[in-house]
């Protein structure tokens, strides 16, 4: 196996999914001629040629309106936002129409869109937003944050052969960060599967994305206090897999959930909420939230990283929750 | 030109089949049976018939809410139609939605989101699958005057010509959206002149005369399957009832309507017909039985039909359930 | 005092709120000539004129990013969403533009959107929404969501005179079937103060909307067995009165949040997750939550009842939480 | 229309202060002093510069991000600017906000969200609140050729149309959005024939020659301010660098680059002003002198700004905080 980046992954799902089935294709800003602003789609179009790998005109809503009119006809579209951020501009055709068609008339929507989404890189307000929570509030869509390469590999090819329509949050911050040996041959990941990236004892974070390298991270300064994190790493925010996370609050009783979006509402709050609904009895210590404060993302240095969840926030709150 | 015969008498047939049918939800809404809105397509009827009409089976129609002859032409049954307005388990919808927000792939009709407009990228992008299978098939969209301010119609007609899909854009002019006037949606005389915008060659119809609006469509649609590209076509008509049935429009002037009235697309069909010979008083008559036998069928089936089970609401979300995690 | 509907208590709050201040207009999609698809500006376009009741183009985003320009320059628009649901269509103008201006570079921009949200009402999937999920989750606005009619015209005043954004969410359910007492001249209810709807010791349901009538009525047919319930109206949803909820948790020690979104993220999970964080240990069972499930609206009524929450499910639920 | 020598005097020092403040921070970027992204409008001042010249001081605008020239002209300093490029709290957000993201009412400049077009609807609502309350102000609002594409374009010029509004509407068309060349954002030839679809009234001008860019605003301002509706102005242009400093843009002919190297708005003005006697040599580099102390002072002042505390990030979200609950 080849270690390769998660962009290098996202990339080859990409790739070989476009090979396999040929109602895969691509659209949207840039994706075309350029390769896409984050070289996602390089050498695609040259390959694949420009029908199906479209750069399209500057419109959000009416290229996904299109990606979902393509797939009620058979093709399988992958849309990709260049930045999570401009996804707003087509909330209405994700939220109204993709999310609905199929509960609505039976109408099969399996669209793709790759959302590049997260902060850390300086990119204020308009280049560093995490939307999944919008999304996760609205019915009828899929959800997935891959946190590694293989994940993302294979979670883009379960995402692309599912026949509902499923946002693909591809965090930013770690495209060229992070590697990881990746096997080379076609392999799909379920969605609908938190995955235990670390067996603990003493405290569940349950968290995604970028978030859970923050995590690991926290995990390893705690060893010498000897506070035992073990980490769920959700992987698929909806549906999202209560077992897995129960499970693992069954076996420690304390919980922090770490989430790098605003505060309120959202994937994190869900995650509380249903802890303190259905595994209540297992608590043995409040639920603690770690996010980002309910404000924009700041831009300068200084306010982005106060802004966003750090490893000491993560430390400091599993020794109080230790001590509980 | 020529159209035949038979072609003609079905135009009539479905006509009259939408108009009576809308009529018919409309009484039923008086007895307070349809438990949500209902909305007609009273007096622009022509357009929705004619433009599906003139369509191959391959096609798709990606409707708005006064295109129930759209839904007739393409194969949805009025049993099935009648049933989902009741809100029945066989209804197009299995109760899930109400009136006219229906949608069958099988026939070729995708579902109609309320917002409007909405649908029309959704055709551009129909066409853009066909344009990549290499497909000689053509999408086909409409939505109301109205409809044509919101972003996706720029949208959708930037991104159709620019690619040149095999797309047509029709446009109901019924000249109010609700209780907004024309000259109060936009500030361009027709509908039509917004498509030099996208270098789209647009074509202005006689809203009310579906022979016409069948030839137009026919014409685009050839053009659109050779590869030509999309067209705008805006049909002049007038909505001859308020908004919805709740709506009395006191907003719209009497005369206007007086003037309308004239123009009925039922009646100018009938003339059509009576007087270049393509139908005698006897077919015609015919056929409106056959129209009134359908539409006491199917209130009669919508009537009789069960509702669906209260729990049937959280069924179906999702096209590939996930086995494991239930989100319900 | 005279008793007036929901729907008559926003009409006259605007009327005064227009009278009052010549910078509050109001726009939207026939509020003029018409007066509005719920009749909510009744009269208004004749008393002051139709640049102040203007009937604009079918144009949520457009029409909404007139409101924050004119906002900017010192006006204090109310835009009319004929139905709640269309707001996705404005989504982008509202998330980016409106709730980001201030923090980002101090613009001020005082815009009331109006949105007419809830089911019941045999609406289907695209007129029955309960879209405040999406902006709870989005910091910068204010949501407010008043249950009666007192509160309504309060709370609609106190929108129109804030200086920041808000997102007034008005009932369709209650707009005539609700009447009240209701002070005939000024007075403003505060934003961001949850209202005590009904004193109780046992349980507290925390609540708001058309979900407040269902809970007193769930109350009253908790008397026989000895059940007293707590009903918290929030009233305002952001910034969330989080000390009044808190009291009233210490006090009852248990918990239900009852709210006709869908489940799933949103308003309802955070109060839960608020509670769960931050007053744990007065907990004395699980939190519970009743609200609408992960789908769309159903349209057909046998659907639509299963679907939204009922009186029952709240005493279901308020009887199995009290014997815990 | 005769411009005067000095507001030509004063052109001239916008266009040279837009092109080296850019350049300067160009080469603060490449020395990685500035954390976030850079963008230069270089080529293309002479839209930004001679359309907000153009404007009275109590108009409004509403700028994009290739608008380095309207916030110079406004009056947001350099040192301000500079400083927000390098995240210090005395930049024009406080380090709320990066690069070209600036606003600040107090120059009638509205923040520029990083939404393309979503400052058109802004602008037209601006120019409402004119209209309603009586005032003989105007609203100014620009975007690229990319950006006419999505659907607030099109809301807000058919807003503004049919509202007769006093605003008017630039496109700085450099031919290019991102990668995307003209022919795949839009099938029309000049983006001014978008205007068509508003009964809008457009013009095409050099986007190179500052004194025609200023007269034409001056102009469409005057007829704007006179309650004849708003303008429509395509600035013809080219994108000279790449769509930010990390893009090489391959996929631009070289020739092409070059054909428009020719066509320097700075040049085309130096010559403007000394063939026609406007400006002496000595005047020209006096003002050149002017520009290079501003921009090292800018510098000097940026980087010896504190930056923000990192709390800072929680403040200020609300202009009407909540006493009662503090969410944060
Ligand atoms: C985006 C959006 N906003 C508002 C509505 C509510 N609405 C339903 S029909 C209608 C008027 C439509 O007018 P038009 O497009 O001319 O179609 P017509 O009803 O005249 O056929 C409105 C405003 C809607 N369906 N979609
Ligand atoms: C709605 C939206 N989608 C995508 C982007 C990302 N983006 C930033 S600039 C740009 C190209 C803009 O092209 P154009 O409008 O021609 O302006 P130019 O950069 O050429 O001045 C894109 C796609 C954006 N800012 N807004
Ligand atoms: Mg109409
Ligand atoms: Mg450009």
């Amino acid at each position: 196996m080849k270690e390769i980046t998660y962009v290098e992954a996202i990339h080859q799902a990409l790739w070989e999914e476009m090979e396999r089935d040929d109602s895969v294709f691509i659209l949207g800003e840039d994706v075309g001629i350029y390769g896409g602003a984050f070289r996602v789609t390089e050498g695609m179009y040259e390959k694949f040629g420009e029908l199906r790998v479209l750069d399209t005109p500057l419109s959000e809503s009416g290229f996904t309106g299109a990606a979902i009119g393509a797939s009620l006809v058979g093709m399988r579209p992958v849309v990709e936002m260049q930045f999570a951020d401009f996804i707003s501009c087509a909330f209405d055709q994700i939220v109204n129409v993709a999310a609905k068609n199929y509960y609505r008339w039976g109408g099969k929507t399996p669209i793709v869109i790759r959302a590049p989404y997260g902060g850390n890189i300086h990119g204020g307000a308009f280049h560093s937003q995490c939307p999944e929570g919008w999304f996760f509030h609205t019915p009828g869509l899929k959800l997935v944050a891959p946190a590694f390469p293989s994940d993302a590999k294979g979670l883009l090819k379960a995402a692309i052969r599912d026949d509902d329509p499923v946002i693909f949050f591809e965090h930013k911050f770690l495209y060229r960060r992070i590697k990881e040996e990746v096997p080379e041959d076609d392999y799909v990941i379920p969605i609908g599967e938190a995955r235990i990236v670390q067996e603990g004892s003493d405290i569940s974070v349950i968290t995604y994305g970028a978030m859970v390298h923050t995590a690991l991270e926290a995990s390893k300064n705690l060893e010498e206090s000897g506070i035992s994190l073990e980490i769920v790493d959700l992987r698929t925010l909806m549906p999202l897999d209560k077992e897995t996370v129960f499970d693992s609050v069954k076996k420690t009783n304390k919980v922090i959930v770490l989430y790098e979006a605003t505060r309120s509402g959202g994937v994190g709050a869900e995650v509380a909420a249903l802890i303190s609904e259905e595994v209540f009895n297992y608590l043995d210590g409040p639920i603690l939230r770690i996010s980002a404060p309910d404000t924009p993302v700041p831009y300068s240095p200084p306010m982005e990283e106060y802004y966003l969840p750090q490893v000491e926030d993560v430390v400091e709150a599993a020794e109080k929750l230790a001590a509980y | 030109m020529d159209v035949e015969r038979d072609t003609l008498h079905q135009l009539y047939y479905y006509l009259k089949l939408t108009r009576h049918l809308e009529e018919r939800i409309t009484s039923l809404y008086r007895q307070g049976k349809i438990v949500g809105g209902a909305w007609t397509s009273n007096g622009t009827e022509a357009i929705s018939v004619g433009y599906s009409y003139a369509l191959e089976k391959d096609d798709v129609t990606a409707p708005y809410f006064r295109d129930m002859g759209v839904f007739l032409v393409r194969g949805i049954t009025p049993r099935r139609i009648v049933a989902q307005y009741l809100g029945r388990k066989t209804g197009v919808t299995g109760g899930k939605e109400g009136n006219v927000h229906i949608g069958d792939i099988n026939f070729g009709c995708f579902g109609f989101p309320s917002h409007l407009a909405d649908n029309y990228p959704v055709a551009a992008g129909a066409a853009l699958a066909f344009k990549i299978r290499g497909e000689k098939r053509v999408a086909a969209s409409s939505t109301g005057d109205g409809g044509t301010s919101r972003g996706d119609f720029h949208e959708a007609l930037n991104f159709a010509s620019v690619l040149k899909l095999p797309v047509v854009f029709f446009c109901n002019n019924n000249q109010y959206a609700y209780s907004t006037p024309l000259e109060k949606q936009m500030a361009i005389k027709d509908v039509a002149e917004r498509s030099l915008a996208y270098a789209m060659p647009s074509e202005i119809v006689d809203g009310n005369d579906v022979v016409a609006v069948y030839k137009v469509s026919k014409e685009a649609y050839k053009k659109a399957r050779a590869g030509e590209g999309p067209t705008f076509i805006e049909c002049k008509t007038m909505r001859m009832h308020g908004h919805s049935e709740h709506d009395a429009a006191k907003y719209v002037p009497r005369e206007l309507l007086e003037e309308w009235k004239k123009k009925d697309p039922i009646l100018k069909m009938e003339n059509y017909l009576l007087e270049n010979n393509h139908a005698s008083e006897n077919e015609l008559k015919d056929i409106d039985k056959r129209v009134h036998d359908v539409i006491e069928d199917a209130e009669e089936f919508a009537e009789n039909s069960p509702y669906p089970d209260g729990k049937e609401a959280v069924e179906g979300l999702y096209a590939t359930p996930i086995e494991k995690v239930k989100t319900l």
